[in-house]
């Protein structure tokens, strides 16, 4: 019962939404559309198991006293603030929780959480990518054989495309770049893009017919 | 450890600092560098540039701000050369986000025309724009291909009233000026499919000279328009506006944004040198010693 | 969630459309004003289009009618007098007719739709008689010429979708291929694959981790459970954390999504008492960190630099953040093996990783770690269908330019047949 | 812009400087920024989920209007079996039920295993394959025109290029041979393609950095000391000196213990 009901419900809606695909008739837009809506709200109902687990084991590190506790705390304060204020606001003149009307998405510390402390953070760890593919083309841009060298080689060609320090010879580069984006890059995003939908096929056909299901657990 | 093989083993920190280093330095230190001027760009400034005094441009502003970035330091750039050169321009958005921009640029133009400037050895008297004579704003209509058919009829048929209210005809510099047989050249800047329909929509029935500003990814599609004769010239993201700006002799945010791009991607090659100078020298090294 | 994306757009699409018909075109211009008159050429009335047919739009859920005409003798020539067409719409030869849209000149189809059941301003009722008229109309809006009305045509919804028959046929046979090749595999039958660098590396590194008394980090990436690549990923998952479990090594799995977590815990518990130590699964092993990217990144690589984890190893769904994770892992000293099937991504992998499985190789992984016959059968079944789809390039492109070549058009035929449409 | 803006403006600026100094080494201020984002941005994305996705997607499906009386009223009941489902999910709070919860985990998967078979078919494979199928110029090579021998070869090595790096994947047939040469081609135009990419990327990435330099500077630093802040205008220089106090003292910190541990190894 525990392993053979999950299974045969993968089989069910799964060979559904492929036969689904098919159909362009209005009853089977309908079901496909709730069926996505199922999807959509599992998650949300989900979403308070992890953040239950989120404060458990934050509550854990502060209860137990470890070294970065305070940091723990931190998360957990702002976790919760956040969250009162995205439904806290002033609906008809009086303050008060409101789950039922978006206006917590107004209120004044729901929005600058955004732009003040989501907003900068976000694009500075973002921007930590200028650094890190510098570093990363140091380290690894060895011509240590031929395939490190045909990366380097494309990589560099690439990376010069633009630079005025290199007189006639600046043209042929930029062509010789161009030549490379969109020749071998698009023959080699072909294949790759073909192999992954095979893949793709292959690993869902696997699930729905319940030969991989390692996901689903024991006992 | 030799010097070669530090070399291999930079500390990663230290690349970050001097690209940082770099970057900050480049961007506070206002200073020229070479660019490299296409020809593709170079046709369109020298359309514009044998232009005579009160001929008509028209500036497609097609973009809305997220492509802001890379085709504003165009439009600034085309704005100031057109502008100097006594040549009249009528602005256009047929993107919806478009309105506010235009006519914060022209408000920003405004403002820099009133200074005496100097530009590839000429100098001029700053003056004040007039709005009616030296340009008018059309202002905003939906669905693009449509509005740019109608204004190959005339341009009162989308915009009977210009942005600010005004009726076209009230305004001096339309007088005479039906439709693109009365415009010198149109300029189009966009981020999008807007580029496409003035190619088939306008080019192709009212056949006028037409110039491209696309964003850098867009270019390259482009470049087949080029060579059969329907595009004079073609401007790619950032790097064309660069270009402009240094024909123009009016070195802008584009070229500011090219210089540090060239110097962070030199920072960045010659790490990838050094390293590869490091490991070549070790592992010959390493060879004699195995001898 | 790309499905849900394409719905979402086609309905803006839908509902732009249905704005496009409350909405004149083009505004009325003052006729009136006398400069105005002065500087206008005068227009002729244009020819009306011919040949206007009225179908049903076929392939669709029904609400939906295609018409098509041949442009009107005025579009096109020189400065041209038909700038766009307005097409109008009754359920009676006498009308009254109502505009319902328009389409700029050099068109030649037209769909007249509603968007939605719920949307009843624009609902097309099935199954009524319809009857459609179109209007050539010049720049000046009020000269036009109208051409005869075409009709009754009734909509109605379709129970198959013919443009997508070759999708049909690619997985039918993929299908039976699976299926073949699993029953081969059943009967015991010897299939070989090739080492896969990546995957060799897996055990070596958790070994080594054990030997260094540190943990190992899983990284399943930004997508969620409905990703197929992080499918793939739980798979992995299973086998690394049956040997994570053998080996008595310490795991880490930080989440970017709830139910990628409760199915990567169930998945990782499952593993342990495959490999017979229920009680060393800990809750704490696989836990949520948040639904935000860059949020997810910065914790991650915190995790990194402070637990110091002897292995890093990255699968599923990964988009700007994978240079960013690899990176500080390669700070941390740990021995990294990445895949993903984001094409965009797979470069920096390459880059900043030990290894990579590359595309397809990550789907190919659970196989070659689970080494049981029946998955290694599917991946006999993909090396198939690829040698298929290179047979089909190779003689679409030999028939094309055959045919080219003696100025015939069954090249482009034999190609046409492959096209998905709708 | 006015003071209390300019406050939050200077905790944006400390965050992002917070999150800079990672480049540097883990540290307090960066495991505050870190611990910070985590937090706020799961409550902000949670509380977006329920007032764009939740509510009106179940809730208002349910109760039209008043969430708790959602037993009442509903527009669409059938709408009840999602919920349900949705509530199986927490049957993991307790060890006895949690096999409950696989039956939503497995609709998930299932409805997402089953729409991906046909519709990656369709986008990657079908689709790619009629892309792949080109009509090869050959007039480029052999007159007519322009020789152009540029263009005819690229659509070859288009064509040829996407065999070869198909053939690397295969995973039953060992590499030897004039399929391994095939092959070993393939990773080329794979490795070519990775390179080009890379380097293509750099520029994009650089910009990013460059547009939090100009953030720290024009929204920042220059307003900071900005003469035309009359009011407070203590108060704009004060708050900025706070955070680069802060940064300096660290920066000072740091130094001094690194003299140190450099006078005790020697």
């Amino acid at each position: 019962m525990k392993r053979q009901i999950p299974l045969v419900l993968v089989l069910i809606f799964g060979l559904f939404m492929v036969i689904q695909y098919f159909i362009p008739h209005e009853s089977s837009e309908w079901i496909y559309e709730y069926l996505l809506d199922w999807i959509t709200i599992i998650g949300v109902f989900a979403l308070v198991l992890g953040i239950w687990s989120l404060f458990k084991v934050n509550y854990d590190k502060i209860s137990q006293r470890k070294p970065d506790r305070g940091y723990s705390l931190v998360l957990l304060i702002s976790l919760f603030a956040t969250m009162f204020f995205g439904f806290f606001a002033k609906v008809d003149g009086s303050w008060g929780l409101h789950f039922s009307t978006a206006d917590g998405l107004q209120s004044y510390m729901y929005r600058h959480a955004y732009e003040y402390i989501i907003r900068p953070i976000q694009s500075t760890i973002f921007s930590l990518l200028a650094f890190f593919i510098a570093s990363a083309a140091y380290r690894a841009f060895r011509a240590r054989n031929v395939l490190a060298s045909l990366l380097l080689a494309a990589a560099l060609i690439v990376m010069l495309r633009f630079n005025p320090y290199l007189g006639p010879l600046g043209d042929y580069i930029s062509e010789a770049a161009n030549w490379l984006l969109n020749v071998p890059n698009l023959a080699a995003k072909r294949a790759i893009v073909i192999g992954i939908g095979l893949g793709m096929v292959a690993t869902a056909l696997k699930v729905i017919l319940g030969i991989e299901r390692s996901y689903m657990g024991k006992g | 450890m030799t010097i070669f093989e530090k070399m291999m083993a930079i500390d990663r920190r230290w690349v970050f600092l001097l690209l940082a280093v770099v970057v900050v330095g480049t961007y506070a230190i206002s200073f020229q560098i070479p660019i490299r001027i296409n020809s593709e760009v170079r046709t369109i400034y020298e359309f514009v540039d044998k232009l005579k005094p009160g001929e008509i441009v028209y500036l497609g502003i097609d973009y809305d701000p997220s492509n802001q970035a890379e085709l504003h330091p165009m439009a600034y750039a085309v704005m100031e050369h057109c502008f100097r050169k006594n040549l009249r321009i009528i602005f256009c958005t047929l993107s919806q986000y478009g309105p506010g921009m235009v006519d914060a640029a022209i408000k920003d133009i405004t403002d820099s025309l009133k200074l005496d400037k100097t530009y590839n050895g000429i100098d001029y008297k700053g003056r004040e724009l007039v709005n009616g004579i030296d340009y008018v704003f059309l202002g905003y209509k939906p669905y693009y291909a449509l509005q740019i058919l109608a204004m190959g009829q005339n341009f009162r048929l989308p915009f009977p009233i210009d942005y600010y209210g005004q009726p076209l005809d009230s305004r001096p510099m339309m007088q005479g000026v039906v439709n693109y047989k009365q415009v010198a050249v149109v300029i189009d800047l966009s981020g999008g499919n807007i580029t496409d329909a003035w190619i088939s929509y306008g080019q192709g029935r009212f056949n006028f000279p037409l110039a491209l500003g696309t964003t850098g990814v867009m270019a390259a599609d482009y470049y087949p328009y080029l060579n059969s004769g329907q595009v004079l010239g073609l401007m790619g993201g950032l790097l064309g506006a660069a270009q402009y700006e240094k024909l123009a002799d009016n070195p802008g945010p584009a070229v500011d944004g090219m210089r540090i791009q060239v110097f962070a991607h030199l920072v960045i090659i010659a790490f990838i040198v050094l390293g590869n100078i490091g490991y070549f020298t070790a592992k010959r090294r390493r060879a004699k010693e195995g001898k | 969630m790309k499905p849900l994306l394409i719905t979402v757009s086609l309905l803006s699409l839908m509902t732009a459309a249905s704005f496009a018909q409350s909405d004149p075109p083009v505004e009325q211009p003052m006729a009136t004003d006398s400069t105005m008159v002065a500087s206008t050429p005068s227009i002729t009335p244009p020819a009306p289009v011919s040949s206007l047919e009225a179908k049903d739009s076929p392939d669709d859920h029904g609400h939906s009618i295609t018409l098509s005409w041949e442009p009107s003798a005025d579009d096109g020539a020189g400065a041209a007098t038909v700038t766009s067409y307005v097409i109008y719409h009754s359920t009676s030869p006498e009308g009254p007719f109502d505009s319902v849209g328009s389409a700029i000149s050099g068109a030649t189809t037209f769909t007249h739709s509603s968007a939605k059941e719920s949307d009843a301003a624009g609902f097309l009722a099935d199954y009524v008689d319809r009857y459609y008229r179109i209007d050539a109309v010049t720049a000046d809006q009020t000269i036009r010429t109208p051409s005869s009305v075409v009709g009754p045509v009734q909509s109605s919804g379709q129970w198959y979708n013919d443009g997508r028959t070759p999708v049909a046929v690619a997985v039918a046979f993929f299908g039976l291929l699976s299926l073949f090749f699993l029953k081969r595999a059943k009967a015991g039958a010897d299939l070989y694959v090739r080492p896969l660098g990546g995957i060799e590396a897996v055990d070596e590194a958790i070994g080594r981790a054990t030997e260094m008394g540190k943990p190992i980090l899983y990284v399943l990436g930004l997508g969620t459970a409905s990703d197929i690549s992080t499918i793939a990923s739980f798979t992995i998952l299973g086998r690394v954390a049956k040997r994570v479990a053998e080996y008595q090594t310490h795991l880490i799995v930080p989440c970017y999504d709830p139910i990628v977590m409760a199915v990567a815990q169930e998945t990782v518990k499952a593993a342990y008492m495959d490999a017979g130590r229920p009680d060393d699964y800990k809750e704490d092993m696989v836990y949520f960190l948040t639904n935000s990217q860059f949020g997810y990144v910065g914790a991650v690589n915190g995790i990194m630099l402070r637990q110091l984890p002897a292995t890093n190893v990255y699968m599923g769904k990964f988009y700007a953040e994978s240079l960013l994770l690899a990176e500080t892992g390669a700070l941390a000293g740990s021995i990294q093996i990445s895949g993903t099937d984001e094409v965009a991504q797979i470069p920096f992998f390459v880059v900043a990783c030990d290894y990579t499985l590359i595309g397809e190789e990550l789907y190919a992984a659970s196989a070659y770690l689970g080494r049981e016959p029946l998955l290694l059968g599917s991946l006999k079944a993909q090396d198939y269908a690829k040698a298929a789809v290179i047979i089909c390039a190779l003689l679409g492109a030999l028939a094309l330019n055959i045919a080219a070549a003696s100025n015939a058009t069954w090249g482009l035929t034999f190609k046409e047949f492959f096209k998905v449409t709708n | 812009m006015d003071f209390e803006t300019f406050l939050w403006t200077t905790f944006g600026a400390f965050c992002t400087l917070a999150i800079f100094s990672f480049l540097y080494k883990d540290n307090p201020f960066y495991k505050f920024a870190e611990h910070l984002m985590v937090g706020t941005a799961t409550g902000y994305f949670s509380v977006l989920l329920w007032h764009n996705s939740l509510y009106p997607n179940l809730f208002a499906k349910l109760a039209d209007g008043n969430w708790y009386m959602l037993w009442l009223n509903s527009s669409a009941p059938w709408y009840l079996i999602p919920g349900l489902l949705g509530l199986l999910m927490w049957t993991r709070f307790s060890k006895q039920y949690s096999w409950m919860s696989r039956w939503p985990m497995a609709l998930y998967i299932g409805i997402s295993a089953g729409l991906a078979i046909p519709l990656e078919m369709s986008n990657r494979v079908n689709k790619q394959l009629y892309a792949m199928m080109s009509d090869i110029s050959w007039g480029n090579f052999f007159g007519s025109g322009l020789f152009d021998p540029i263009s005819g070869l690229s659509q070859v090595i288009i064509l040829v290029g996407a065999i070869a790096a198909l053939a690397y994947f295969f995973f039953s047939k060992a590499h030897t041979g004039a399929f391994g040469g095939l092959a070993k081609f393939g990773i080329w135009i794979l490795m070519i393609g990775f390179g080009a990419s890379f380097g293509y990327t750099v520029m994009a990435r650089i910009s990013l950095f460059i547009e939090r330099v100009q953030f720290l500077n024009r929204s920042w630093i220059q307003v900071a000391f900005d003469s035309s802040n009359t009011n407070h205008h203590s108060g704009y220089i004060i708050a900025f000196l706070v955070v680069a106090m802060a940064i300096l003292a660290y920066i000072v910190r740091e130094i001094v213990a690194h003299l140190k541990k450099s006078e005790n190894i020697s």
